[in-house]
């Protein structure tokens, strides 16, 4: 199996660490990725909101590099998947904006790359059944709610899970061995940039994220998108200060538990950047482990 | 020789005053075949009329042009004219000179003059070619078919019956009733269901005219109008419905329990059951897909315990076959599968249900004994959310159109919260409230005024469930304001939706249904109960969406179109059908498939061929279902079909004369 | 004699051996090099007149339309052409598929054989026309098959794209020029129906153009009556056509045919969605159904 | 044939397939309303449009005709349930078909017109006629005669 | 509050409604006012006007208040009206059009967003990717907060999580070309 693969900005400075996991997971489960070469900015969550063309523009570039070396692009951002996807998606729709685009950006891109969510790429083309098989440390106990973010799987038309009820990532926790918590926040938006430029507003949004994970009675969260990450992550000190709260819940990147699970070291797999300590919950998921082994 | 006649009709100056029809009666003789022509001031009037006549004789006229107004206006009089005047009625035809003429060409009366004559050597020249064609009969079977045994069914069933006529009701469960017996109170009186239709349940099944076959479904139909040969597939009940006496024992002994279709699954029944109290007839059937005998060859309990034997485990399906000379289709309606929207959890969570569960909670012999309470707990809810429109005026996931019934339903079930829960709240997200109906906007009115429901226009966007209670989020959209409601149980307003089996049997029978699967009237506002095959009507929510009181009046309305159908021996069919040239045909079978009333099928016959006997096949047109439109003679490459009094030398006719 | 003649020509004798069909049709050598038309075999010995060469153009599912009536079975070698004019007659109800034996023969394309007969035996000869247009070399149906089965397999997943630049070349003439090309063209014929004759698709018992009682075509040999006979042929064929190329190559006065039946292929295709007459036997005919959504040009 | 070799008083002729319930009551409507259009069409008479078999219109052309015009139901209103779908697949791939061997598209058109579009009959017509007119007599399919 | 002559408004609004509508391919008046889109809006809180009233502008061709709002820069683009709107309008689409016709027409209701795309765009133009230090120093300069977030900023780059320096692409000719290309075919950027 090969991919190109496009990290998109965020997994090179915030997210850093989605970057590395997903690199070495998918070396593990024999998934080859082809870095785009010279990759750029896909706009996202700028572009769209200042010029169409732009918008579709940006990402195709990538999709272009992508197309003439015939491979489809698996991407972790469900930011960057998004923009990507519209992209895709109205240049397959219409030839004239095919050739608007190709001519933007002076390279052919004719939709014949598709742009692939990483965890869709996981979950349905590799198969929770192979992940499975390779699972040596599962993440037993592990109450994890899984939270898609608002454009993972948006648009129904174009998305590869339910729209209002994901699944595939609960799957993929469970075929990690650990336990899915359902919850009624899978889809809600985290703010995005607003925490950034408007606290005020982005905050709450998070707060109510924060909240209901915990009223579900989980142990941490796993994601897949580095804004949403870091504003559950980054912002959570913060967020609970402001609403006199203590969460404690620890983020992770879906595939920084896919690599626990294969048993990979938590702390190469970029598990110790977190803003919320995420390495004590992984540790008494290994003492735990330990003692069953021993009993 | 054929001799045509020609008669130009002034209609006062209506045609005069455009046309020189003098000069057109003029030029006609010189058409080939007119052995007569002339104008008058109105053909139509008496003196007209006769003038027709005596030429018809004097000049022994074989065959008659009249060029006056639309034949859409006075063909069927001047048809009456000639056949008084010893004419085959279909001997006529008519040049319309002044809808298509003198009317709208009023100022170039040279002009219209060149065009009026034009017309009348069109008509002559396909007058020509005319053939006498004769009415034929067709023999009607005094006994109607109604599938389906609602409230519809039943009472179409009534009316015909009452009317004299033998009915079968075939019912596809083990009792009539349908869904108005899940129902528990009726708006806009509030009177209870069960006990304005069991009375009615208990008349059909007393009618002397009247068949129930239930637990029987539709398994082919053949023929048409007046002769429809229906085979009925009658399930194996596995209890004989002569030796039964209804006593009830063998389901008090039966071990398997299996949830009720009829209490929405939230409470059991048998796997030997009756839907419901009042079933009719009330005698069981065994649900073979759990009963524990037919499931592993153990059990038979019930026929243990049954007093007259009347349990048969060997029972087969029987295939019944009865010719009927009408058909009510009376098949009903399915709820929508709300399950589509992910963002309201029905079917996730307990306490998000569909108004007919909420109907089965408020019922006194329902799963709660009338006691409103939650699925999930069995608590009595305080805060009530009822949604309208789920599924209905939904393109995205749902269905495009309204489904009538439900704001009247949800005001009945709001305000029967705040009947029957002391300090309760009953909140009702709308986008509109439609009450077009006697007596129901009033009904609402009481529902907000009188018992303080609290309707909110807007659409709900999300339900998640925290602690024991269920979040709605909605906007207030006259306020403009996100609200949000903490609520202990949701009810879903759930579109009606066409049967899941609804095309099937449109398509056995052979009529049409829209893009909804809903059966197509003829007219939507002229013909409403009949469908565009002769012999088949409509009644109920099978036509579409509709409450009690209209379903009931559709019934009526189409027993009333039955009773005149069977009122007759027999009936006159009109002779312009399509005809088979059967030396031409060979049997192709391209004109089947448009043939859009099914009249065409594919026979077999025997000929000689140096001098052995061979058989092939030939299209064959069922002149009882044949409508005349002409689309099987265009599919036909070699002309071997041909529509009569359309001939299609008889409109080459026309096309060479128009050109002459 | 060629790997595959002989094949041919096992199988023939087999067949009638065993008595598993009366009467073998196939192809023998004509009374020209270029030339290989239409053999019936019913006598083992005769098997040795059967050949398989690159002129073995004859459609020969039309034959069977002649023994309908026939009580025995027939075997025949089909072609892909071959394959979906059978196809066709079948859908047109015209044949008893429990009474033919079908030979399938993998066709590599044939030769021209107007260009057979102008340049001679020796030279380097093109592919006819219809051949290099062909989408279906093999066959789709048959009982027994003289190839190589899994390379039908891989050759029956890639259907060859449709080329329509022929079309497409008339289409960008103007309305006058058009005119001008066809009335040029249907001048020339004789009205000899040599092109409904071998059409699979024709199979009426009594054809349109024949019925002179009611008037459909005049007799007269003239350039109207003549498009007339040609626009309604096009019409009658229209969605039925299998392009195998049969008219255009038995018409005696070069008529390209074949333009007329692509353009309606082609349109079929566009307004309609993708069809190709002779492939499936259950689907509906183009013509014989409608979408509600199929386009709307007439409001 | 251009404009200057038009023949002295040449009047075109147009023949319209015309269904008996709804174009032909839109004539009939467009009469009853006294509305105007040129006396140039001659109006034929058929059930449903979906009876004019494409015989009848190459027909028409061959006898001298110079535009011919089909017109039936909107889709979804035939009386015949779906006449009027069959007719909209034949014409479409007639009316190509004729345009194919040189027929100018003018010359041959297809129109659903209700019976209560007495306004759009007139304007159709009124239209048809005004291109055809200026187009100039058809010589194309026409018999030698 | 002021009565509206809606006459003369729908006239006014004429011109900037079809821009909208074309350069979004969203009809509003599909529209049917259910309000579904505000109840699932998460940042419906925050708005002077809920996406329904939008659309509602929208419909009446009053152009100027919508292109006015607030409600349009805070929109997240989640998408999630978008996806339950029973009409299938895409009223995100239709929020981004019109942010897209504010900025051009100089309606910035909410100069900071405006300023963040700014310069996250620039940054791209620029690197070719976003640098986000330089980001999100810049924006609070240009802001006018510089403390805002500084917290984070060490032990961000502690981390790795930030590099002192942007991330460029080598060449990134390619990427100016868009740019310049877009704003050859009237891309206001």
């Amino acid at each position: 199996m090969k991919y190109a693969y496009y990290p998109g900005c965020s997994l090179s400075s915030t997210g850093v660490e989605y970057d590395i996991s997903t690199k070495k997971v998918a070396e593990s489960l024999g998934i080859e990725l082809w870095e785009i070469p010279e990759w750029n900015c896909c706009g996202a969550s700028s572009a769209h909101l200042t010029d169409h063309l732009l918008a579709l523009a940006l990402p195709a570039r990538n999709l272009a590099i992508a197309e003439e070396k015939g491979l489809d692009v698996a991407i972790p951002c469900a930011a960057c998947y998004a923009r990507c996807k519209a992209t895709e998606v109205e240049v397959k729709d219409s030839k004239e904006m095919q050739k608007t685009i190709s001519e933007v950006i002076e390279r052919q891109y004719t939709g014949k790359a598709q742009a692939r969510a990483l965890l869709d790429v996981f979950v349905n083309d590799l198969g929770l059944q192979s992940i499975s098989t390779l699972v040596n440390k599962p993440l037993k106990d592990l109450k994890v709610v899984s939270y898609y973010g608002c454009l993972l799987v948006r648009p129904p038309r174009l998305g590869f899970d339910d729209a209002e009820d994901p699944q595939s990532m609960d799957k993929l926790i469970e075929a990690l061995g650990g336990t899915p918590v359902d919850w009624a926040f899978k889809t809600e938006c985290c703010g995005a940039a607003h925490a950034t430029t408007k606290s005020e507003v982005g905050f709450p949004m998070i707060e109510k994220i924060l909240t209901a994970a915990k009223e579900a009675g989980a142990d941490c969260i796993a994601t897949a998108c580095p804004l949403c990450m870091s504003n559950l992550d980054m912002r959570q000190t913060q967020v609970g200060a402001k609403y006199g709260k203590n969460y404690s819940l620890p983020v992770f990147y879906f595939t920084e538990l896919m690599g626990i699970a294969l048993g990979l070291n938590p702390e190469e797999l970029g598990i110790s950047k977190h803003f919320v300590d995420a390495l004590g919950i992984v540790k008494k998921l290994n003492e735990a482990a330990g003692r069953r082994d021993t009993a | 020789m054929k001799r045509v006649g020609v008669f130009v009709c002034h209609c006062g100056t209506n045609i005069s005053a455009a046309v020189d029809c003098e000069k057109v009666a003029e030029n006609a003789k010189s058409f080939p075949g007119v052995a007569y022509s002339t104008d008058y001031k109105y053909m139509c009037a008496e003196p007209g009329q006769e003038l027709i006549k005596k030429a018809i004789k004097e000049q022994k006229l074989d065959r008659i042009v009249v060029a006056s107004c639309s034949p859409r206006m006075h063909e069927p009089t001047f048809r009456r004219c000639i056949e008084s005047g010893g004419l085959n009625a279909y001997l006529l035809e008519m040049a319309n000179i002044r809808e298509h003429c003198s009317w709208v060409h009023p100022d170039d009366k040279e002009r219209a003059t060149i065009k009026a004559t034009d017309l009348v050597k069109m008509a002559v020249a396909k007058v020509m070619q005319n053939e006498a064609l004769v009415r034929s009969t067709i023999p009607i079977t005094k006994r109607a078919l109604v599938i389906g045994g609602g409230i519809a069914g039943i009472q179409a069933a009534l009316d015909i019956a009452n009317a004299g006529h033998i009915v079968d009701v075939v019912e596809k469960e083990p009792s009539i009733g349908g869904r108005m017996a899940q129902v528990d109170k009726t708006f806009p009186t509030l009177d209870c269901s069960a006990c304005i239709l069991t009375p009615k349940m208990v008349d059909v099944a007393n009618h002397p005219n009247v068949n129930l076959i239930t637990y029987s479904e539709i398994e082919k139909v053949e023929g048409y109008v007046g002769n429809f040969d229906v085979t009925i597939r009658k399930k194996a009940r596995s209890v004989d419905l002569k030796a039964c006496t209804g006593c009830g024992t063998c389901i008090q002994k039966c071990p398997t329990k299996v949830p009720s279709e009829f209490e929405m699954e939230m409470m059991d029944r048998k796997a030997i059951f009756t839907p419901f109290p009042q079933a009719i007839p009330n005698k069981p059937v065994i649900d073979r897909e759990s009963c524990r005998y037919f499931k592993s060859g153990k059990c038979g309990v019930c026929q243990k315990v049954c007093p007259t034997n009347a349990v048969d485990f060997t029972q087969e399906d029987e295939l019944v076959t009865e010719r009927y000379g009408a058909i009510v289709a009376a098949t009903g309606f399915d709820l929508f599968d709300d399950s589509v929207y992910g963002e309201y959890g029905y079917g996730k969570y307990k306490d998000v249900i569909t108004g007919l569960h909420f109907e089965r909670l408020l019922n006194a012999s329902g799963p709660t004994m009338g006691k409103i309470k939650r699925p999930s707990d069995g608590k009595i809810p305080q805060n009530v959310v009822f949604i309208k429109c789920v599924g209905s005026r939904d393109e995205a996931k749902g269905k495009a159109y309204c489904s009538k019934t439900c704001c009247m339903y949800t005001a009945k079930h709001a305000t029967l919260v705040r009947e029957k829960i002391k300090d309760s709240n009953a909140y009702v997200f709308y986008m509109d409230v439609r009450t077009p109906g006697k007596g129901y906007d009033e009904f609402y009115t009481r529902t907000t005024d009188q018992y303080g429901a609290k309707y909110i226009r807007g659409r709900v966007s999300k339900i998640y469930e925290k602690g024991d209670k269920l979040i709605v989020w909605g906007e207030d959209t006259l306020l403009g304001r996100p609200v949000e409601i903490e609520a202990d149980m949701v009810v879903l307003a759930t579109a009606m939706v066409a049967k899941a089996d609804a095309a099937k049997l449109a398509q056995m029978v052979g009529f049409s249904y829209d893009q909804n699967n809903f059966y197509t009237e003829a007219h939507p506002k002229l013909a409403p109960v009949e469908t565009h095959t002769a012999g088949v009507f409509l009644a109920g929510a099978c036509q579409g969406p509709k409450d009690i009181p209209e379903s009931v009046a559709q019934a009526s309305a189409a027993a009333v179109k039955v009773c005149g159908l069977l009122s007759k021996e027999e009936m006159p069919t009109e002779p312009i059908i399509s005809a088979v040239n059967e030396a031409i045909c060979s049997g192709c079978g391209m004109c089947v498939p448009v043939c859009p009333y099914t009249a065409i099928d594919l026979k077999v016959i025997q000929e000689r061929v140096h001098g052995k006997t061979v058989s092939r096949k030939i299209a064959n047109v069922n002149s009882g279902l044949c409508q005349g439109c002409g689309a099987c003679t265009v599919a036909c490459r070699s002309a071997a079909l041909n529509l009569k009094h359309f001939t299609n030398e008889q409109i080459l006719a026309e096309v060479d004369a128009l050109c002459l | 004699m060629s790997e595959m003649t002989k094949k041919m020509q096992e199988i023939a004798r087999e067949i009638l051996v065993k008595g598993e069909a009366e009467v073998v049709i196939g192809w023998e050598k004509g009374t020209f090099w270029y030339l290989s038309p239409p053999a019936f075999i019913d006598k083992p010995e005769d098997v040795q007149r059967l050949v398989w060469d690159d002129f073995c153009h004859n459609n020969l599912s039309k034959y069977l339309v002649d023994l309908k009536n026939h009580e025995g079975k027939a075997a025949v070698f089909v072609k892909g052409c071959d394959s979906r004019a059978f196809n066709r007659l079948l859908q047109d109800k015209q044949i008893a598929r429990e009474k033919v034996v079908l030979i399938g023969i993998p066709c590599p394309g044939l030769l021209d054989q107007d260009k057979a007969k102008e340049l001679g035996k020796n030279s380097d000869l093109p592919k006819a026309q219809k051949c290099l247009d062909c989408q279906y070399p093999n066959p789709l149906v048959y009982d027994y098959y003289l190839g190589d089965k899994e390379a039908l397999n891989e050759v029956a997943a890639t259907k060859e794209a449709a080329d329509y630049s022929d079309v497409a070349a008339i289409e960008a003439m103007s309305p006058d020029e058009r005119y001008d090309f066809w009335t040029k063209q249907y001048d020339r014929c004789i009205r000899c129906y040599a092109c409904r004759n071998v059409c699979p698709a024709c199979s009426c018992r009594e054809c349109v153009f024949d019925q002179t009682r009611v008037g459909w075509i005049g007799k007269a040999n003239n350039s109207s009556e003549n498009q007339f006979f040609a626009l309604t042929r096009a019409m009658h064929v229209a969605g039925r056509c299998i392009e195998c190329g049969e008219c255009e190559r038995a018409c005696p006065m070069d008529i390209p045919i074949m333009l007329l039946n692509k353009k309606l292929v082609k349109d079929i295709n566009e307004l309609f969605g993708e069809y190709d007459a002779g492939i499936d036997i259950e689907g509906k005919l183009p013509l014989g159904h409608f979408d509600k959504n199929d386009p709307e040009e007439f409001m | 044939m251009s404009v200057k070799e038009m023949p002295q008083n040449w009047e075109p002729k147009i023949l319209v397939f015309a269904c008996n319930w709804c174009t032909y009551a839109g004539a009939d409507l467009a009469g009853l309303s006294r509305l105007q259009y040129p006396p140039n069409i001659r109006i034929l008479r058929v059930p449903c449009s979906g009876r004019v078999n494409p015989q009848f219109v190459i027909r028409a052309f061959q006898r001298g005709v110079d535009g011919v015009l089909v017109a039936g139901c909107h889709p979804g209103d035939c009386h015949y349930v779906s006449g009027n779908y069959f007719t909209r697949r034949r014409y479409l791939l007639m009316q190509r078909l004729l345009q194919y061997v040189g027929v100018d598209p003018e010359r041959f058109q297809a129109r659903w017109i209700s019976g209560s579009e007495g306004p759009k009959f007139q304007q159709v017509v009124t239209q048809i006629t005004e291109e055809i007119r200026a187009m100039g007599p058809n010589r194309k399919l026409r018999d030698a005669q | 509050m002021e009565r509206i002559e809606l006459t003369a408004a729908w006239a006014e609004g004429q011109e900037v409604l079809a821009e909208v509508t074309k350069e979004s391919g969203v009809r509003a008046s599909k529209c049917y006012q259910c309000g579904k889109c505000t109840a699932g809006c998460p940042v419906a809180f925050a708005m002077d006007k809920t996406p329904r009233e939008i659309m509602r502008l929208v419909q009446l061709g009053l152009m100027d208040e919508a292109l006015q709002s607030q409600t349009i820069w805070l929109c997240a683009s989640c998408d999630t009206c978008s996806t339950r709107c029973p009409r299938e309008v895409d009223i995100a689409r239709m929020m981004e059009t019109l942010r897209i016709i504010a900025k051009r027409k100089g309606f910035v209701a909410e100069k900071k967003m405006d300023l963040f795309h700014d310069l996250f765009l620039k940054s791209v133009e620029k690197n070719g990717r976003v640098h986000e230090l330089g980001l999100i120093l810049g924006f609070n300069i240009y802001g006018m907060q510089p403390l805002k977030d500084a917290h984070f900023g060490p032990s961000m780059l502690l981390k790795g999580k930030l590099s002192p320096l942007p991330h460029t692409i080598k060449d990134n000719g390619e990427v100016k070309k868009i740019f310049a290309n877009v704003r050859k075919r009237g891309g206001k950027l």
